[in-house]
């Protein structure tokens, strides 16, 4: 920054956010999964509030058959599952690359059994990383999107190997799928989660009705984007309102208005997934606009803005 | 398609030599060829106009009525032209995401990511090109031709159509100076087996120093076969759904065979080009 | 109908499908809460296959407070809540109008608690009446969106005492809001259920970010709309596998395509609600355009069609 | 909007009036009035004609880019003319779907649901009739002007408005021949206590019979005290977020005072004209 008048709306108002123990210099990051190194052909990925890399497993794995992804009325299903190169290629390539940029890096882990999800987590445990993302519910990974974030009693179980595995900041990926958002939200948060992402994809299916084939090559997939964002705000909603984490807001968020509501319904952040496909440079823009917003509306600080939603007036209807 | 992405220009980190970029186009003209097709011809700024043939735009189609594609739509690069700031797609109405291109007046936006991809390359001991392709395939083939052209390269392009008046870029492949035949299946020219007789006559006769084809897998395995007897290399473009375009997801995977067994390869980003060879049809 | 020529398209193709022992002149009905006696101004309500009514509650009840409605991307959210005239209304001043069309009558019943459920459900058990639904999943009654139809135990419980207060059909209506679709639509065909209807509503949120304020009076409410339709139709594919009752699809479904879909992942019929928002009459033409697309491909059963979802090949990616 | 409705018709029984139709409409202008108002006219069928005073329409508005309005916007009839074949609405952008109704242009369709709601009533004995409303309101009031003078009947329009010029529909009240009256917010003669002076001078010279008004709270409860002490009727068009538009759905209730207690009426069916004394502001 070389502006010298500290009024001038180029004097990038802060727009910083705290999650836990990490200060984000603002709150937007991306989702896990549609962000590669690939992005930064379109805009300068320090930018960004946080990096958060695609997930990643012990071993290799070839993921889904294709199609792998299929659009729909206001979003997508995807069935990637989760291609793997591994821990040693993590370590070894991708680590090297990211530590390069000044925004904290987070790396996503998943696996099938604790014990495998809770050596993965300490083994990415590495200087140059700022946060674990445990992807504890990727509707891909075992039959019909039961995932650990599908009960309480799984969510906490597998948080507390990952805690005492890692000192780093560990956020717990949530799933819509789960009766049970709240429950197996405090259940993260007992077993020492720093923070909730709240959500994944939406277990969905679509049809080709003219071969008759499903669409996806994995039958069901996730859904994504805008067409899910009502279910991801209910979440974040609840989950703010049920535990005293910090959430990160999650789902359908494209637009300067999505990134308000998510953090008027109290999300100390926000990622953003699907978006990024239809507008590669999304992220750089909302960040833009934010401060903009933030500039325009005398916000000093976006603490006045998370968790800022008003409750209706108890009049009768 | 959902997001309008606002024209606010986003830097790159300083040192990116960046590949592609999302940029807003005008529509030139937008005409039907051919009944089923249509090509497209936009006003585009030069940072989406360093392109090589066999890359592919991700087009942000706009909405027909009643219909509402989500996901960008790839579309190989039919013509390209920095000094003009011209790009050209030539493409089939299929679905939702081409029928709202359909849709494109002259003057009216359209968002672009591109170019994208590795195009074909054209190594110094290919002199005597033989491209085969069919449908909407040719349009991915067509900037060879002006590449080949370039080079001072030799190229024959075999034009797969049902009827031969639906032969596309015909015209375009004679101007680059290529010598074009056309194959149609009313009179059965364009059965594998007249093909292959067809291309072993050039073969024999030492015409033929590389292939290139796209799409169908029909060509491909004839290609393929006739490559690893006479051991003639080549190149495909080939095909997969996608989410990104840009190598993020992972959705556009295809396998390949490598020496070592079958490998994932994502069409966007070590493709959409690949050795005839490696491919799997 | 007077054609003489069987082979003329307005001979009116066979649509008719069986959901248990009751046969429907065609798959399409309404979803209950979407459709009332007003409909009749806009199309006759014997084109369709069945009449599904709003759902009823044993005492009187005002609603929720408003604003009840806020539209989406793609949808809708809404909480009605069940404002009722209680069963005497329904007995005196709905039935006698009902019964005076063809169309066989599904009256939805709900109620807080399992007695109550069960008293209501004997009480509308009456001549006239040909299949009655029980809304075990409204997700606005009970706090959070639980519902009985949310775990499979209370599921079983409340269906098993509606069993045994009525002969007539009997229809459990799920919920997407559960983590287990498949255990609860088992629990509900182990307790006598006779058909079951994927799904009601997605529980969801919105928030206006000029005021700050829930855009729902209730601050969350249902999802309905085409951005639930790969839920609704996920879960219709996972009950048609698991259970031996049929499936009445619901949710999202807006165009023929849509009810094909439904068909195809093994839907023995359709509801229609949000939809008829948009347009009033769309019911009657996806039963006209069904019938066109009948005849143009052959079908003479809709049985060649439900349940025909191909698998895709097992090939490897 | 997400269903185009096709134009397939759909029978209703035999024996049923129907009070309202889905029809597919044209359109003829779209017309700014005033900054921040637009007058849209439409070439509308006779089947959804048939319309009185007070009634609404529910208009499937088109997707203004990169926004999804999704439910019908509800808006009263401001000019229907049964015999020309037109129907008119005066609308203010507020959002996404007023947004859609903006992009129009003459020649493009419009579905609409109509005549939907019971209008406004006018008593053998109510003579003398006094309108007061504000903005938009002044919209769902326009066609009370033409019933009053078919029914030869006294009428004065208080239009109140921000700025003098920006008041509406005083041509149009003043076609029909009613005494128009601005009042405005620059000169105070819009506040409620110089309104209050207003009306009651009026009253004080026998000159109101009844009251007719719109939307605000503030006005209402201005002309329900009034009422009530002078022993005034009158009728309120009222508003309510809608889905269906029909009676079916129970979105769109408002609570109003009966003799026994609070009961709740949907605005689209029993209203959205109802007694100022039951309305509760
Ligand atoms: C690298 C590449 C280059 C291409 N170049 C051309 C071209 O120059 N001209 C042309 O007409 N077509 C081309 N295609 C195919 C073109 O992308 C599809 O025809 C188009 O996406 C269809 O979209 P739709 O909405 O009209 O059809 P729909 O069938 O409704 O599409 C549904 C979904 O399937 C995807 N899809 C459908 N067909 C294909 C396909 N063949 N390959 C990948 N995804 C597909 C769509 O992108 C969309 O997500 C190319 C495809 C790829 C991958
Ligand atoms: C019976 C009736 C008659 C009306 N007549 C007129 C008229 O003649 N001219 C006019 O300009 N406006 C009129 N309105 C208000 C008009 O319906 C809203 O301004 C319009 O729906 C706003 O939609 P939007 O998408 O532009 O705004 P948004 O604020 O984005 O709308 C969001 C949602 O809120 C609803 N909504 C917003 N404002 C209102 C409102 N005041 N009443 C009911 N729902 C609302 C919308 O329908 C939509 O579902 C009338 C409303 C009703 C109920
Ligand atoms: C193509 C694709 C791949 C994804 N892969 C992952 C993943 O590997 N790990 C994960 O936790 N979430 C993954 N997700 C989910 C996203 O991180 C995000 O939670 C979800 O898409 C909702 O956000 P959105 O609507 O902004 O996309 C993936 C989503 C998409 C669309
Ligand atoms: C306004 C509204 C009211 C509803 N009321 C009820 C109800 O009373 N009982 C019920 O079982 N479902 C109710 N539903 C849910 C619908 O019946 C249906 O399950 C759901 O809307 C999904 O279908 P759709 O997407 O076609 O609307 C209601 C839905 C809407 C939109
Ligand atoms: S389309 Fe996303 S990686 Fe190729
Ligand atoms: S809007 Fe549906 S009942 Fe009034």
């Amino acid at each position: 920054m070389t502006h010298s008048d500290p009024l001038a709306p180029s004097a990038a108002p802060d727009l910083s956010v705290r999650v836990g123990d990490l200060t984000l210099a603002n709150p937007v990051m991306p989702a896990s999964g549609t962000f590669s190194e690939d992005l930064a052909d379109v805009f300068d990925l320090d930018l960004l509030g946080a990096h958060v890399l695609k997930t990643i497993m012990h071993g290799t794995r070839p993921g889904n058959p294709t199609p792998r992804v299929c659009d729909l009325q206001g979003g997508m299903l995807n069935a990637i599952g989760i291609p793997s190169k591994g821990v040693a290629y993590f370590r070894d390539q991708m680590l090297p690359y990211w530590s390069g940029y000044r925004a904290p890096l987070v790396v996503s882990i998943s696996a099938h059994s604790m014990d495998e999800f809770a050596r993965l987590c300490a083994e990415v445990s590495l200087p140059g990383v700022a946060a674990i993302e445990a992807n504890i519910s990727c509707p891909n990974i075992e039959a019909d999107g039961k995932a650990f974030a599908m009960r309480p009693d799984t969510t906490e179980q597998v948080m507390r190997r990952l805690r005492a595995a890692t000192d780093l900041p560990l956020w717990a990926k949530m799933t819509p799928n789960t009766g049970e958002p709240v429950e197996t939200a405090l259940a993260a948060e007992a077993a020492g989660a720093d923070a909730l992402v709240t959500a994944n994809t939406a277990l969905g299916m679509a049809i080709d009705v003219r071969t008759r084939r499903p669409r996806l090559g994995n039958v069901m997939g996730g859904m994504s984007g805008p067409a899910m964002k009502p279910i991801a705000l209910r979440m974040t909603y609840q989950c703010t309102r049920a535990c005293t984490i910090p959430v990160i807001g999650c789902g359908g968020i494209a637009t300067l208005d999505d990134v308000l509501e998510f953090l008027i319904a109290g999300a100390s952040a926000v990622q953003v997934g699907t978006a990024t496909f239809q507008s590669p440079t999304v992220m750089a823009r909302l960040v833009a606009e934010l401060a903009d917003w933030t500039a325009a509306h005398g916000i000093t600080d976006l603490s006045q803005v998370i968790g800022s939603v008003e409750m209706p007036d108890d009049e009768a209807a | 398609m959902t997001l309008i992405p606002s024209l606010l220009s986003v830097p790159v980190a300083p040192g990116i030599a960046a590949r592609c970029a999302e940029a807003r186009t005008v529509v030139l003209s937008n005409t039907p060829v051919n009944g089923e097709y249509r090509l497209l011809t936009l006003d585009a700024p030069v940072e989406v106009l360093a392109c090589q043939p066999g890359q592919f735009f991700q087009l942000l189609c706009p909405e027909p009525e009643g219909e509402h594609p989500f996901l960008r739509r790839p579309m190989s690069i039919y013509g390209y032209d920095a000094e003009a700031g011209q790009l050209q797609f030539l493409y089939k109405v299929a679905g939702a995401g081409t029928r709202g291109l359909a849709t494109l007046r002259p003057g009216d936006g359209l968002n672009v990511l591109g170019p994208l991809g590795q195009g074909f390359t054209m190594a110094d001991d290919w002199q005597d090109l033989l491209l085969l392709a069919r449908g909407v395939g040719l349009a991915t083939l067509a900037p060879l031709a002006r590449m080949a052209q370039q080079k001072g390269r030799r190229l024959t392009a075999i034009c797969s159509a049902r009827r031969p008046e639906l032969a596309m870029s015909v015209d375009l492949f004679q101007g680059y100076g290529a010598e074009v035949i056309v194959v149609h299946d009313e009179d059965g020219s364009s059965a594998p087996d007249a093909l292959r007789a067809l291309i072993e006559a050039r073969i024999t006769a030492g015409r033929v120093d590389a292939f290139y084809t796209c799409g169908s897998s029909r060509l491909l395995r004839l290609l393929q076969d006739l490559g690893a007897r006479h051991g003639i290399p080549g190149e495909i473009a080939m095909e997969q759904q996608m989410a990104c375009g840009l190598g993020m997801c992972q959705a556009c995977v295809r396998p390949f065979q490598e020496a070592d067994g079958i490998v994932h390869r994502r069409v966007c980003r070590e493709g959409p080009v690949f050795p005839i060879a490696e491919a799997i049809a």
